[in-house]
């Protein structure tokens, strides 16, 4: 039975380590919400007076409520547009052999693997040679061009698993191209995109370095918790940052939920 | 049931010896308390359906699952607390599970690098085991992945000798070739068993496989062996309707004793006669080959009358398939005959029937 | 997930499509359409919170998006890249507006007509001839006074008396005694100046080479024995926590919060004297002005004529992250309106002493020199 | 072969469809489109702005009009100190990588080999945190270990004693990395570990490995692909990372990003920090494509 233990002693370790490591991730965001449900202005621990006041007056700002509507705008545009640049992207990465396929599988991995504040600040000198002022418009092509490649990962993994004989025989059976899209392609791939325009929702709503600095006048939730924490301090920033936090677990667990859905119809 | 098996063959020494094995796995009892011997040199095949537990069992000789119960003993030592590096056992698999990063040369010498042993010797070593297993010596620093599936074969059975084991386990390592590669390996590797002397156990579900290359078989079903035998043995006594099912096509005929020493189907006319019967219910197997078109109904100790439903050529004999009130007979001859479309008498001996217990 | 409007949809193409065509002019007049519903504000932190924008919008039924730096190169720096497109209002330390965005045409002028009452009812330093609001040759009014306050450094009085702070001033930072006590903000404009007048050098003139190897020593010396360089925030959490004694540039802009939130023991120090003719204390006087953007918001100059309503200059002094004294408070409808703990959280009582100790905020002539040497001496901390 | 078959099943499919269009473009041509036209437009064209401005006059904005390599002549003036930036930037990130390798790794290996049907939480668990703004959570860091703080709180309460001081520290900020770059180093492990059949890993124990030696030997060269996208996504976002200097570290080492902002901030020099983003440009990107080139794409993620 001596294998027996070693084995046992091997998946309790990892286990201790993982859930170790998942209480540390978890810890800092724990730390924030106890700081948007003190009284005070400034965090001494153990907290002196509890109260929701913060909660109370973050829920009533117009300011905040143009911030979430700005982010939430932010974010569904680019999870729509992402979406569609990322599926057509994906079957290009997965799906066809094309000439420049390698080539191509290549390039939109840079992106990716590109430092995000200095891709800001690239597009903040594009945008400013081109004359264009920065909105949350703008934004919307930074965040781009960081998601669509994330995206188009995403569903190219689901593609792998994909056989195009199945289109071909549909093709064969009498359906158009158009029809084979809607048929066949889109139903089998969904699981993918799903858990693609989750993704996109997501990293675009969370996303700091690129928003700093091409959404010009329009603030999105991260960049105002940015500002606020350096100047202007008050519990708002942890409140909101919880909200934030708690909208995306929500999000999450909805999208989640349709992805497992997905997934399970498409089997 | 391994004790009698055990009788003939005496004289020879031996080596494992698995005493009321078990695997449970979330529950479900994958192997159910196995007892088998295997001898020193035994040529060994355990055959059985996907899903028999024959794997499991394996997996557990080779060392890389832990029995739930029981104990496995080589030469009277108990194995269950070895690990799978230091059991002189070696496993084929069934993926082959070559190491893709590595050439033809690397993976036949790894079980020598993990013994520090020295190149040189390694490689004198790796290409010895290449011609015993046909590989041409160019091979040496092949990418493994660029070799056939035969090829692949060979690397993986010259890897498992490299460890010098004592025991070598296959998992059904040709069952993904085609049929005439499958028919030449399995020739070389009775022919490599016979030079090198050593113990091999090998699972497959074919039992034509067995019957080739084994010097003795067992047959598993969900988890139990139910009969460990010589080929000749299984082939001809089979212990129950399962093996004798497994053994390929078979006429079956469900029956019970009519009181008067003979046998009577519910679903056939007529009583049959059975060497050696039990009196209990059962079944009677008769082999295609052992049933034939008979000119008179007394040409045979049984016999049926029906009608011949369709024929088909199976190269060196013909099949019929003959239709006798709702059920079908196999029927094989080594000629074609050819019959018009009446009633045809089929028959056969009561020494050539099998009685077999549920 | 996300409910969309179908408008939403065709804006964010718009995106799309506005890229490419952004070099023929056509995102120019998409843009530029229709802006008598919204204002966007650069200013620093104050002016962009909910409680000074929220009624505005409300009133005027507008979208006003601000944006708050806390510099003011930045900002300066932000419309000669072309933004003058997008803001309608900035909001700087004085002589920005004086010196560099008049000269520059990246500011409008006000109609003094409208504007010039208002400064008869301000504190008496900002009654007329506020040069400071004023361009240099006296004719063009380029923008209104509210916030101000001196801003030097920032100690626990329970660690270090005031007294004691204001008289040995600047020379604290000299003691060997504070190193690993104090932080120094990151805000590198002011950090200059104090730099300069540790090192015992008037920031605002032209300097030697002597005076410049002085100040990189001195600025080595300090980035190294401080215990943090961090924002407002960060500073202000370490002092009450009692991770440091005392923070350099800062005062009642920084440290007001604070004092308001039951630390009283935390205070902005104005040293007694000093290099600048013999004033220790630098001081800061904002300037809002419309930006010349070519297509500016009529809510602009509605806007400066809405903070200097009693009320809304009252909640403009105490917006949500930092509390100042405004001009305003020279009327007393205005003034009523703080309270006695109000007026403690910006050190009133000693106010009117610390400005006139101090010099007002200035450009330095070498700034961009001193600001090589100041980053210098941060990365010889590490 | 395989490639070829396929090649003449997409030639056929658009053959038939497309008649009257002609072979314009292969429909994986014509789907890559969309992501090449943004990735030009959004990811060429700015970087080549960033180029041009590099080349533009030391505090101007005559971008495509001035051209001088003044920016670069001062960034590699000897006097100049912008390279303990580089160093440190370079540093933390080669450290941020190899302890990140150490702490994924097992949790990678657990999440492919031993947590069965929780690893899907686990897996969530670990990407959640992606979608909280990054200053969040480091701002929740100094909150834990500010002195009264919840560490330092917690074990007065407890006992009375004070917690170490570790904020404001060149340590904590590689602390603040590792935490920040956890999941892109774990992610890419699992997909190397899973690229790893399970056979391989049992015949190599058969064969007589230890199981360090089945790791040296069998686990990671065939998880390599994996484990190199991960050291690479993590190096390469660490050495661009700045928040952690600022929120977490004090500053207390200045990192190359925050000598960029200055120049893009109080030094109003934008042609100044476009030469410093060319320059870590070209180090994360000539790293990026060396990997990307070694790699067989289709392999990692088809899993083929």
């Amino acid at each position: 039975m001596n294998q027996e233990q070693a084995a046992l002693r091997t998946r309790t370790l990892l286990w201790v380590w993982t859930i170790f490591v998942i209480v540390v991730v978890y810890l800092p965001v724990v730390c924030s919400a106890l700081a948007s449900l003190t009284k005070s202005r400034y965090f001494l621990f153990p907290i002196r007076k509890w109260s929701f006041d913060w909660w109370d007056k973050t829920m009533a700002s117009i300011e905040v409520s143009t911030l979430v509507k700005t982010s939430l705008m932010l974010a569904g545009s680019v999870t729509v547009l992402a979406t569609l640049i990322g599926f057509f992207g994906a079957l290009a990465f997965a799906r066809y052999n094309w000439k420049g396929r390698s080539l191509f599988q290549k390039v939109v991995l840079l992106p990716i693997f590109f430092p995000q504040p200095v891709l800001g600040l690239a597009l903040l000198l594009w945008f400013n040679a081109l004359g264009l002022p920065l909105s949350w418009h703008t934004a919307v092509i930074a965040h781009l061009v960081w998601i669509a490649p994330v995206v188009t990962l995403v569903i190219a993994i689901q593609v792998y698993g994909f056989d195009p004989v199945v289109e071909e025989a549909a093709f064969d059976l009498g359906a158009s191209r158009l029809q084979v899209m809607k048929e066949v392609t889109l139903p089998m791939l969904w699981p993918g995109i799903w858990s693609g325009m989750l993704f996109a929702f997501l990293l675009s709503w969370g996303n700091f370095p690129l928003s700093l600095y091409t959404s010009g006048a329009d603030s999105t939730v991260p960049k105002w918790l940015f500002t606020k924490m350096i100047a202007g301090y008050t519990p708002m920033v942890p409140t909101l940052g919880t909200m934030s936090t708690l909208g995306a677990a929500l999000v999450l667990s909805i999208g989640g939920v349709a992805v497992i859905l997905a997934r399970r119809r498409s089997n | 049931m391994s004790e009698t098996a055990l009788m003939g063959e005496s004289r020879q020494k031996l080596l494992l010896d698995l005493v009321g094995v078990r695997k449970t796995f979330d529950g479900f009892n994958a192997v159910e308390r196995i007892d088998l011997s295997v001898m020193e040199g035994e040529f060994f095949t355990i055959v059985g359906p996907s899903g028999s537990g024959k794997t499991t069992l394996l997996r557990m000789l080779a060392g890389m699952d832990q029995p739930s119960d029981g104990a496995i003993y080589l030469r009277g030592e108990s194995l269950n607390d070895m690990p799978a590096n230091k059991r002189p056992t070696c496993l084929v698999f069934q993926s082959l599970a070559l190491f893709p990063h590595m050439t033809v040369g690397q993976n036949i010498e790894f079980a020598l690098k993990m013994r520090k042993i020295a190149p040189a010797a390694r490689k004198a070593r790796a290409l010895e085991l290449m011609r015993v297993v046909r590989l041409p010596e160019t091979y040496y620093s092949k990418n493994v992945m660029k070799c056939s599936g035969g090829e692949k074969q060979r690397v993986a059975l010259a890897r498992a000798f490299a460890y010098d084991p004592e025991i070598l386990l296959f998992d059904e390592p040709l069952s993904a070739l085609d049929y005439k590669l499958r028919k030449t390996l399995e020739k070389e590797l009775k022919d490599l068993h016979r030079e090198t002397g050593k113990t091999f156990i090998y699972i497959t579900h074919s039992l034509e496989e067995a019957m080739v290359m084994s010097d003795r078989i067992g047959v598993m079903r969900d988890g139990r062996l139910v009969q460990v035998g010589t080929p000749e043995e299984i082939y001809t006594k089979p212990s129950d309707k399962f093996v004798s099912e497994f053994m390929g096509e078979v006429n079956i005929v469900q029956v019970r004793p009519d009181g008067a020493g003979r046998y009577r189907s519910e679903d056939l006319a007529g009583s049959f006669t059975v060497n050696a019967p039990p009196s209990t219910d059962g079944y009677v197997v008769i082999r295609p080959e052992f049933l034939r078109f008979l000119a008179s109904p007394s040409d045979a100790d049984n016999h049926l009358t029906g009608r011949v439903h369709n024929e088909y050529s199976l190269g060196s004999r013909v099949q019929y398939q003959v239709r006798v009130g709702e059920r079908m007979f196999l029927v094989e001859q080594p000629r074609r005959q050819s019959f018009g479309g009446g009633d045809v008498t089929i028959g056969w001996d009561a020494a050539d029937a099998i009685f077999v217990a549920e | 997930m996300v409910e969309f409007s179908r408008r939403t949809v065709l804006q964010m193409l718009g995106a799309g499509g506005a890229m490419a065509a952004a070099s023929t002019g056509f995102a120019r007049n998409a843009f530029a359409a229709g802006r008598d519903k919204e204002m966007n504000i650069l200013c620093w932190e104050g002016y962009n919170s909910a409680q000074v924008l929220d009624p505005f919008r409300t009133e005027f039924g507008a979208t006003v998006k601000a944006e708050s730096l806390t510099n003011d190169p930045t900002m300066v720096n932000r419309l000669r890249a072309g933004e003058t497109k997008v803001w309608d209002l900035i909001n700087l330390n004085n002589p920005w507006a004086r010196k560099l965005m008049w000269p520059e045409k990246l500011i409008k002028p006000l109609d003094q007509e409208v504007f010039q009452p208002y400064f008869a009812k301000m504190l008496p330093e900002f009654k007329a001839p506020f040069h400071w609001a004023m361009s240099d040759d006296g004719k063009d009014l380029l923008g209104m006074a509210q916030r101000f306050g001196p801003y030097s450094f920032v100690v626990n009085t329970d660690k270090v008396s005031r007294k004691m702070a204001e008289d040995e001033g600047w020379d604290l930072f000299n003691d060997k005694a504070i190193v690993g006590r104090y932080g120094v903000q990151e805000s590198d404009d002011w950090n200059v100046f104090d730099m300069f007048l540790v090192a015992g050098i008037d920031p605002f003139k032209v300097h030697s080479e002597a005076e410049m190897a002085t100040f990189l020593a001195t600025a080595k010396r300090i980035y190294k024995g401080a215990k943090l360089i961090g924002d407002m925030a960060s500073l202000n959490q370490a002092l009450i926590s009692g991770e440091i004694d005392l923070y350099l540039t800062g005062g009642t802009y920084s440290v007001s919060p604070a004092r308001a939130d039951g630390y009283p023991n935390l205070r902005g120090i104005t040293p007694l004297r000093g290099p600048m003719n013999g004033k220790g204390g630098v001081m800061w006087i904002e300037v809002t002005s419309t930006v010349n953007n070519p297509n500016l918001s009529p809510l602009a100059p509605k806007f400066l004529q809405y903070v200097q309503r009693p009320e809304v200059a009252h909640t403009v002094a105490f917006a949500e992250g930092t509390f100042n004294p405004v001009s305003q408070m020279g009327n007393p409808e205005c003034f009523k309106l703080f309270t006695k703990d109000e007026l403690e959280a910006i050190q009133w009582d000693s106010l009117s002493e610390e400005m006139a100790r101090s010099v007002a905020y200035d450009i330095v002539p070498d700034y961009e020199k001193a600001l090589d040497l100041l980053n210098a001496a941060k990365r010889e901390r590490g | 072969m395989k490639i070829h078959a396929l090649q003449i099943q997409d030639a056929a499919i658009s053959g038939t469809a497309k008649k009257s269009r002609g072979p314009f473009l292969t429909p994986g041509a014509r789907c890559a489109l969309p992501v090449i036209v943004l990735l030009l437009l959004g990811f060429a064209a700015p970087l080549t702005a960033v180029i041009a401005y590099s080349f533009a006059e030391p505090h101007s904005f005559n971008v495509f009009s001035s051209f001088t390599f003044a920016n670069y002549a001062e960034i590699f003036n000897t006097e100049n100190t912008v390279w303990m930036s580089f160093l440190w930037s370079l540093s933390l990130a080669a450290v941020t990588v190899l302890i990140l390798s150490v702490i994924a790794y097992p949790i990678a290996y657990g999440m492919v080999y031993v947590f069965g049907r929780w690893s899907g939480l686990v897996s969530i668990l670990f990407v959640f945190p992606l979608f909280i703004s990054e200053n969040v959570r480091l701002y929740g860091w100094v909150l834990f270990f500010i002195k009264n703080g919840v560490f330092d709180g917690t074990l007065n309460l407890l006992g009375g004693s004070d917690a170490p001081e570790v904020l404001y520290s060149p340590g904590i900020i590689l602390f603040g990395m590792i935490y920040t770059y956890l999941p892109y180093m774990l992610f890419p492990l699992v997909l190397g570990l899973s690229l790893l059949p399970r056979d391989v890993v049992d015949a190599a124990k058969d064969l007589g490995a230890s199981r360090y030696q089945v790791w040296r030997e069998i686990e990671l060269p065939l998880a390599m692909p994996g484990f190199m996208i991960g050291l690479l996504l993590t190096f390469v976002l660490a050495v661009g990372a700045i928040a952690e200097s600022k929120v977490l570290g004090g500053q207390s080492v200045i990192v190359l990003t925050h000598d960029i902002e200055v120049s893009f901030t109080y030094a109003q020099n934008w042609p100044l920090g476009s030469a410093l983003a060319v320059l870590i440009t070209l180090i994360t990107g000539g790293l990026t494509l060396f990997m990307l080139f070694k790699l067989d794409l289709d392999r990692v993620l088809g899993r083929k």
